[in-house]
């Protein structure tokens, strides 16, 4: 590297009077008009308020967001694997398999052992799907939809295809993970919000995320700018297989036993919150905080239609307006225009 | 003698133990039977994939097919075809519609809404030594919706408790769609909504153990739990005394009626057509006459 | 674009080479793991292949219109299980009464009508408000299977037409119903993408959005007739099936959307658009259906199933990127 | 000539976009059969002008008057409707079609049922490419073309229609000097037939040579309309920058030092074979060919994107392996590379992460990233190279095309390498920071610096080099010094006339 300095070059300034009022600030009207997601979030929580005066119950609120929480601390992950312009949606099928893993390794091996050995093997699968979509530059798509069908089938002959519980549910430590309180908040909220923050300010703040979004936003420029994309990829994964570790954790403390497809099917609501938060799939938008948020919508709905007591097929029905009001709302609130620009 | 070669189309293997159960029973009575060869395929809950199956094992030329519909009507057609190709088609654990009896020999099973009525007696006869029989208020989380077995056991259970129980009033029904984690957060909004539940009756033993867990994190005691096909956690929150009772119902059972049946057939012996096997009424009462499940 | 030039056709050829050699593997595995005396390779059982691709093959051949046009449509399931329901129960409507068989047609427009709504309900959607499709197609996977529970409840809609049930299952030239229509929908689909305006159009809106829009070439149309298509194909798959089996489980179709995507981008189809072809997504439904068959030919159990096809999926990209290596003068980013 | 009726104009037109007024009471007409050029800094404005024209942005005030009548235009399709064609400045084709339905993108020929007549658009093509005497055909996947021949399928855009006004934004930007002569013809012919062109364009050779008006923006604002043939190009700048523009070269004599960079019959493949050159400290040394002659991917190779199938590479004397960009990054080289959009920007980020993209491992507070420091680096090149953008915030797909490559170079200049190479580096700059940026490459050299300077523009490589490398089919034909190169014996050596290549 060259010795150089920038002063010694002598960046001679061209001084040049700048027009005034040419560049304005952005006011803050803009700025909160931005945060469409937020808006729409109030907005039905007020709605369900009103058609349920429990459902802003503090015990209610805690509830939700404890049960939420699994679904948030896989969303975490993926939040970083959809920054870099890839998908994954081989999650449920490995939170699944790491229940299993764990719980069945805590009989075998003791909790200690189990729950390393666990976050082990699921973060191999993870470095595997890492290795083929980062390295090999196979298409995400399919190679997590591929290892959610292999996932599926390694659990089922890990546990050969029966329930997964642990013998001894009174005896056991292991339940603090999913069922104690500390300082009257439930461990899974504390976790996933020590998670959440770690991981946002590694997004935000540090070198590594910085890159996760070039790689997402422009992969060539990224290449370009001497960052491994092929490297950025891997650790996406490898860092969403440990938040899937994770999430296993607190479900098979939740429960203290599990079945086979206890992650099934969650790939794609995950994926629904982290998009619903407003993070893109094309990769290169999105933050931490965003997910969380959709985190939160997804589980809010669900509790306030279900405390409305609509048929769950009514359910259904009214989470599809929801979620494409919300983001509706969300995109029109950033372009100023109710309508999109389409021709 | 000549090797039966039978095959079987069931419906969704992954999705419970129940059915992973089922297929490991099945190959290994299969395979304790030197005369019989099977070939075990999975139809993942998908019509279209089930008639598939039961064409190729039609262009096989098995001697049996049995098959675990997906939908008791739509597999009418793909079984008229075996039955046309002289392929004797034996139905398990949950039976096709009447249009299609003509074109199978015979059904072997549990009898989903018999198990429902059963658990509206279980709930019902606990609610009457409680001596809240005549106020209870209950809630209902049902399997997947969608599936024959759910539909048939809460509908079991929905006709029955009426006959039995008159005032017991069941609020709300939410599908727990056979998942504990599912279970357990509708629980939730349950006891966020209603300060009275007496009684909760799930469709099988995981989801009625999710509703315990939520149960039992909010600290609601004296909450009746009844189940149907008793897995091994709903036994052994039995023996805890935190779960009421279930249905005891063995998939071993199943799928060596199913296996036996398909063999008697092919044998040339007289089956009976609905040929249902026994699944009791377990509670906290009689559990030891009954071994631990093994699912 | 003039399609068919030999390099597009040797990249694409993966797809057709895997179904080679899975036709070669499954033939000799038979041989020896199989107690069936019959050949995997039996001409009925080939005829049986295409007939059983052609659910997941409609859908996917409008799947691949979708993804070529750069948006993508998770609710096809759904849409597919509502047509159904449409087609199965207004055979039984009380205006019907006494039509005799005359109500099959009626039936049948009914329930392509369904799915042309749904698709252009999506479509709009998409359009007018600038939402991403694969957000309103993910809502409308849900939104439009509440729909189907709404109608009948959990209960599955059952009619059972036997005059429909033999035409389904009748064969002409060997080639089954099903398989009739799997062949018509490629071909005008291939027409459509390759030989018109509109499907050359497509092709530069999912390549390049803005230069299509700079050129003029109005976007919002384009993609609203494309939800239709695929709507209408999604129920024209409902009606080859349903014609045949006669009952609809409200479940059904569920996670048609994720195979018909995987078949699609097998085919080689690009997710970010632009570029694709549906004889190619053809092959990728092939591949696939032969796949299950295969394994099931074998007698191979849930587990090695599960195992197998996600395995052999991440194979089959891998053969696929071995066949586009350039060699050693590519850019190495 | 301005006695005639204009074909169109534009009045009082404003627009702003968020924390930017890029356009505030601008007012321009074109008439038929003249060549009117659009002027201005980067940034000033020009194609916001031509859009809210073209009908891809609506003016907050303002009309748009064609043959007399206001027009509210809102879409491209109407604009195009109303005889306006719009070549533009960004590449805007669809890279998996072919070169004809590029070319008739919007208006396929068609024939019933919606079917393209395929014959009819291939032969209507093919004229056009003949008159653009290109080497490609109506079949080629544009993908596969060059930028520059994807620029010849923009302009070949204008001669589709029975045009009224040609919008050209910045068409020479990547074009090299037989491509260029060929448009200037275009243009004549489109002239002769009474379409009035717009041409914008930072090159004052182009403007002198085709031009018959200049309109000037600056800042968003309207500065005046100059008759080309009564005015000079330092007229233009005072009104583009409001002063006067030291155009003579840096005549920095400093001394050249030690090999910095040895290259040993280095090839790779079929695209270069055989390259033999070295870089001196405190040099510059430019390569100059035709597009297509391999000088891009040398580059690409030095910065460890390509893999050379043959040669050795040294710096400092000792022979090297680079692997990587970031091992490249490591040794002390840096790329700007020749694709702005593709490769040298993330077009969704803002201006300062873009920017310190490649050294943001090195700036750290604890284990995070500096902000502060990275906003003292984006202010710095903001203020040397006259970035205009509201704030480091402002994302880059935002800016205008010349202050995106801007932020390329600073991105570049800012990793202090010891071995800098530029490719096209002045794409799309205007003037007055075109001439900064060449100072500055002059100065670099002064501090030590080694400099490669991959250029198709004649003048900047003669401007800035003290070596010129010509380079054809992938050989090096030839090296000159700078008091021996002429424009002739250079346009020789890279058409390949000359063979005595050096040593
Ligand atoms: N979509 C946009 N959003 C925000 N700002 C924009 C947008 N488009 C242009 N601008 C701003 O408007 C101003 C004018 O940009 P424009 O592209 O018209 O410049 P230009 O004169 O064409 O410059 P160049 O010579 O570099 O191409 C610039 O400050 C630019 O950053
Ligand atoms: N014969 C050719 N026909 C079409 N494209 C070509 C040809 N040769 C090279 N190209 C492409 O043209 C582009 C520029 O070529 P290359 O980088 O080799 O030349 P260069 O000397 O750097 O020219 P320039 O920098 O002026 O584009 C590259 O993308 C390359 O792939
Ligand atoms: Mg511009
Ligand atoms: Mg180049």
């Amino acid at each position: 590297m060259s010795e150089l300095t920038q002063e010694k070059i002598g960046l001679k300034s061209r001084r040049r009077e700048q027009p005034v009022g040419r560049f304005s600030n952005l006011k803050l009207g803009e700025i909160l008009a931005r945060q469409g997601i937020l808006i729409a979030f109030a907005l039905f929580l007020i709605g369900f308020t009103i058609a349920n005066d429990r459902f802003l119950a503090p015990d209610n609120i805690m509830g939700v967001v404890r049960s939420s929480a699994i679904l948030g601390v896989m969303a975490l992950g993926v939040t970083f694997v959809v920054l870099s312009g890839n998908l994954d949606l081989s999650v449920g099928s490995m939170m699944s398999f790491s229940t299993i893993v764990v719980l069945d390794l805590h009989d075998k091996i003791g909790p200690v052992l189990a729950i390393p050995a666990m976050f082990a093997m699921t973060m191999c699968l993870g470095a595997l799907i890492g290795f083929l979509v980062g390295y090999l530059r196979l298409n995400s798509l399919i190679v997590t939809l591929g290892m959610l069908s292999a996932i599926h089938g390694l659990t089922l002959t890990y546990s050969g295809g029966k329930n997964m519980d642990i013998a001894d549910k009174e005896g056991t430590w292991f339940s603090v993970f999913g069922q104690s309180d500390l300082v009257g908040i439930p461990v899974p909220i504390l976790i996933f919000a020590l998670l959440a923050s770690t991981l946002g300010i590694l997004l935000a703040k540090t070198p590594y995320g910085r890159k996760v979004y070039a790689v997402g936003g422009n992969g060539l420029a990224a290449t370009f700018s001497g960052i491994n994309r092929s490297r950025v990829v891997f650790t996406c994964y490898v860092l969403s297989s440990f938040c899937v570790a994770t999430a296993g954790l607190l479900q098979a403390s939740r429960s203290l036993g599990s079945q086979n497809t206890v992650g099934q099917g969650l790939e794609l609501e995950v994926l629904a919150a982290v998009i619903l938060g407003g993070a893109s799939l094309m990769g290169g938008s999105g933050t931490i905080f965003k997910t969380v948020i959709g985190v939160l919508i997804l589980g809010f709905i669900q509790n306030g239609l279900l405390l409305v007591g609509l048929q769950f097929y009514a359910q259904y029905i009214v989470t599809w307006i929801i979620i494409i009001l919300a983001v509706w709302l969300d995109i029109a609130a950033k372009r100023g225009k109710l309508w999109s620009p389409i021709a | 003698a000549d090797t039966m070669k039978i095959g079987i189309s069931q419906n969704n293997v992954g999705v419970d133990s129940y059915q992973t159960t089922y297929e490991k029973a099945f190959i290994s009575a299969a395979d304790a039977n030197a005369d019989v060869e099977t070939v075990v395929l999975d139809a993942g809950g998908d019509v279209a994939r089930q008639i598939a199956q039961i064409e190729d094992l039609i262009q096989q030329e098995v001697d049996a097919i049995i098959i675990w519909p997906t939908n008791g009507e739509a597999v009418i057609p793909a079984v008229r075809k075996a039955s046309k190709a002289g392929i004797p088609v034996i139905v398990t654990n949950s039976n096709i519609a009447e249009q299609g009896f003509d074109f199978v020999k015979s059904f072997s099973g549990p009898d989903n809404i018999t198990q429902g009525a059963r658990s509206a007696e279980i709930m019902c006869d606990k609610f009457k030594d409680m001596g809240i029989a005549d106020k209870a208020k209950i809630v209902q989380i049902s399997g997947q919706p969608g599936y024959t077995t759910a539909i048939e056991r809460a509908q079991g259970f929905e006709e029955r408790l009426p006959e039995v129980c008159p005032n017991v009033t069941l609020v709300e029904t939410q599908p727990g769609d056979w998942n504990r984690e599912k279970s357990q957060k509708v629980m939730e909004a349950f006891l966020v909504k209603y300060d009275d539940i007496d009684g909760v009756y799930a469709g099988d033993d995981n989801m009625g153990v999710g509703a315990l867990n939520a149960a039992k994190a909010s600290g609601r005691d004296g909450i009746i739990f009844v189940g149907a096909t008793n897995f091994s956690v709903g036994y052994e929150a039995m023996e805890r005394g935190e779960y009421w009772g279930s249905i005891y119902q063995s998939p071993v059972d199943d799928a060596e009626a199913a296996l036996q049946t398909a063999v008697d057939v092919l044998a040339g012996k007289e089956v009976p057509f609905l040929n249902y096997f026994d699944t009791p009424k377990i509670t906290q009462d009689n559990m030891s006459n009954y071994s631990k499940p093994v699912f | 674009m003039e399609p068919g030039t030999l390099s597009t056709f040797l990249k694409r050829g993966a797809i057709w080479g895997f179904i080679v050699f899975e036709l070669i593997f499954f033939s000799l595995a038979g041989e020896f793991l199989s107690f069936s005396d019959k050949a995997f390779m039996d001409l009925d059982n080939m005829l049986l292949l295409f007939k059983q691709s052609a659910p997941i093959g409609i859908i996917a051949v409008g799947m691949t219109i979708i993804m070529i046009n750069g948006n993508i449509d998770l609710s096809v399931g759904a849409t597919y299980a509502l047509s159904a329901i449409v087609l199965l129960d207004s055979m039984t409507w009380p205006m019907f009464a006494g039509m005799g068989n005359a109500v099959i047609p009626i039936a049948w427009g009914l329930a392509l009508l369904t799915g042309v709504v749904l698709g252009a309900l999506n479509g709009l959607i998409v359009w007018k408000t600038g939402v991403d499709a694969f957000i309103v197609t993910l809502g409308a996977m849900l939104g439009y299977r509440g729909l189907v529970f709404m109608y009948n409840g959990e209960q599955p809609t059952s009619h059972l037409n036997w005059t429909l049930v033999d035409f389904a299952e009748a064969q002409f030239l060997g080639l089954h119903t099903a398989t009739w229509f799997l062949v018509a929908v490629t071909a005008a689909v291939w027409f459509l993408m390759n030989k018109t305006v509109h499907g050359r159009n497509a092709y530069a809106i999912g390549d390049n959005r803005a230069a299509a829009t700079n050129a003029g070439i109005r976007v919002g149309p384009h993609m609203l007739i494309n939800f239709m298509i695929i709507g209408f194909l999604a129920s024209l798959s409902a009606v080859a099936f349903y014609s045949e089996s006669g009952s609809v489980n409200p479940n059904d179709g569920e996670l048609y959307e994720l195979w018909v995507i995987t078949a699609v981008v097998l085919g080689g189809t690009k997710l970010t658009g632009g570029a694709g072809s549906v004889l190619s997504t053809l092959g990728g439904v092939l591949a696939i259906q032969l796949l299950r068959k295969g394994l099931g030919h074998i007698g191979a159990d849930t587990e090695t199933v599960n195992l197998a096809i996600g395995i052999i999926l991440i194979a089959v990209l891998l053969l696929d990127r071995q066949l586009n290596i350039k060699g050693k003068e590519e850019l190495r980013v | 000539m301005s006695t005639q009726k204009p074909a169109l104009r534009l009045e009082g037109i404003l627009k702003t976009f968020p924390g930017v007024r890029a356009l505030d009471n601008v007012s321009f007409s074109v008439i038929p059969g003249e060549v009117h050029a659009l002027m201005g800094e980067n940034g000033a404005g020009k194609s916001t002008l031509m859009k809210v024209l073209g009908g891809l942005y609506q003016p907050d005030d303002g009309q748009i008057i064609i043959d007399e009548q206001p027009v509210v235009m809102t879409s491209p399709l109407q604009a195009k409707s109303k005889g306006i064609v719009f070549i533009h400045q960004e590449l805007s084709l669809a890279e998996e079609l072919t070169v004809a339905e590029n070319i008739y993108l919007g208006e396929l020929p068609h024939k019933s049922f919606g079917r393209v007549d395929w014959k009819k658009l291939h032969a209507q093509t093919d004229s056009i490419l003949q008159r653009l005497k290109v080497g490609f055909n109506a079949k080629t996947r544009v993908g596969e073309l060059s930028i520059a021949n994807q620029q010849m399928v923009e302009i070949a855009r204008a001669l589709t229609v029975e045009a009224k006004a040609v919008i050209f934004d910045e068409p020479t930007a990547s074009l090299t000097d037989a491509e260029k002569v060929v448009l200037f013809d275009v243009i004549t012919d489109l002239k002769s037939h009474g379409v009035g062109i717009i041409y914008i364009s930072h090159r004052m050779e182009e403007i002198f040579k085709i031009t018959d008006r200049i309109s000037v923006l600056r800042d968003g604002q309207y500065r005046g309309t100059l008759n080309t043939a009564e005015t000079t190009d330092d007229e233009i700048t005072q009104l583009m920058i409001g002063r006067k523009l030291d155009l003579s070269r840096n005549a920095s004599h400093h001394e050249v030092g030690d090999v910095a960079l040895e290259v040993r019959e280095l090839s790779c493949g079929a695209l270069f074979k055989n390259i033999d050159f070295e870089v001196r400290r405190g040099e510059v040394v430019g390569f100059y060919g035709l597009v297509g002659a391999g000088r891009t991917e040398i580059a690409e190779t030095l910065f460890g994107l390509r893999e050379p199938t043959a040669g050795q590479i040294y710096l400092d004397g000792a022979e090297v392996t680079i692997h990587s960009p970031a091992d490249a990054i490591a040794k002390g080289i840096s790329l700007v590379p020749e694709d702005r959009k593709g490769q040298g920007l993330v077009l969704g980020m803002n201006c300062r992460d873009n920017m310190t993209l490649p050294q943001v491992e090195g700036l750290k507070f604890g284990p995070f990233v500096a902000e502060t420091d990275e906003v003292a680096i984006f202010d710095k090149y903001k203020e040397r190279l006259d970035i205009r953008t509201p704030g480091w915030k402002q994302t880059v797909g935002n800016l205008s095309g010349g202050n995106q490559q801007k932020i390329v170079i600073a991105k570049w200049l800012s990793m202090h390498p010891s071995i800098l190479i530029v490719d096209e580096p002045t794409r799309g700059i205007d003037v007055g920071s075109k001439s900064e940026i060449h100072n500055l490459i002059r100065e670099l050299a002064s501090q030590g610096y080694a400099v490669i300077v991959i250029s198709s523009e004649m003048p900047e490589v003669l401007h800035v080099s003290d070596r010129i490398i010509a380079m054809y089919s992938g050989e090096i034909m030839r090296t000159f010094t700078s008091d021996e190169v002429t424009e002739d014996n250079l346009i020789q050596a890279i058409s390949g006339i000359t063979s005595n290549r050096a040593a």
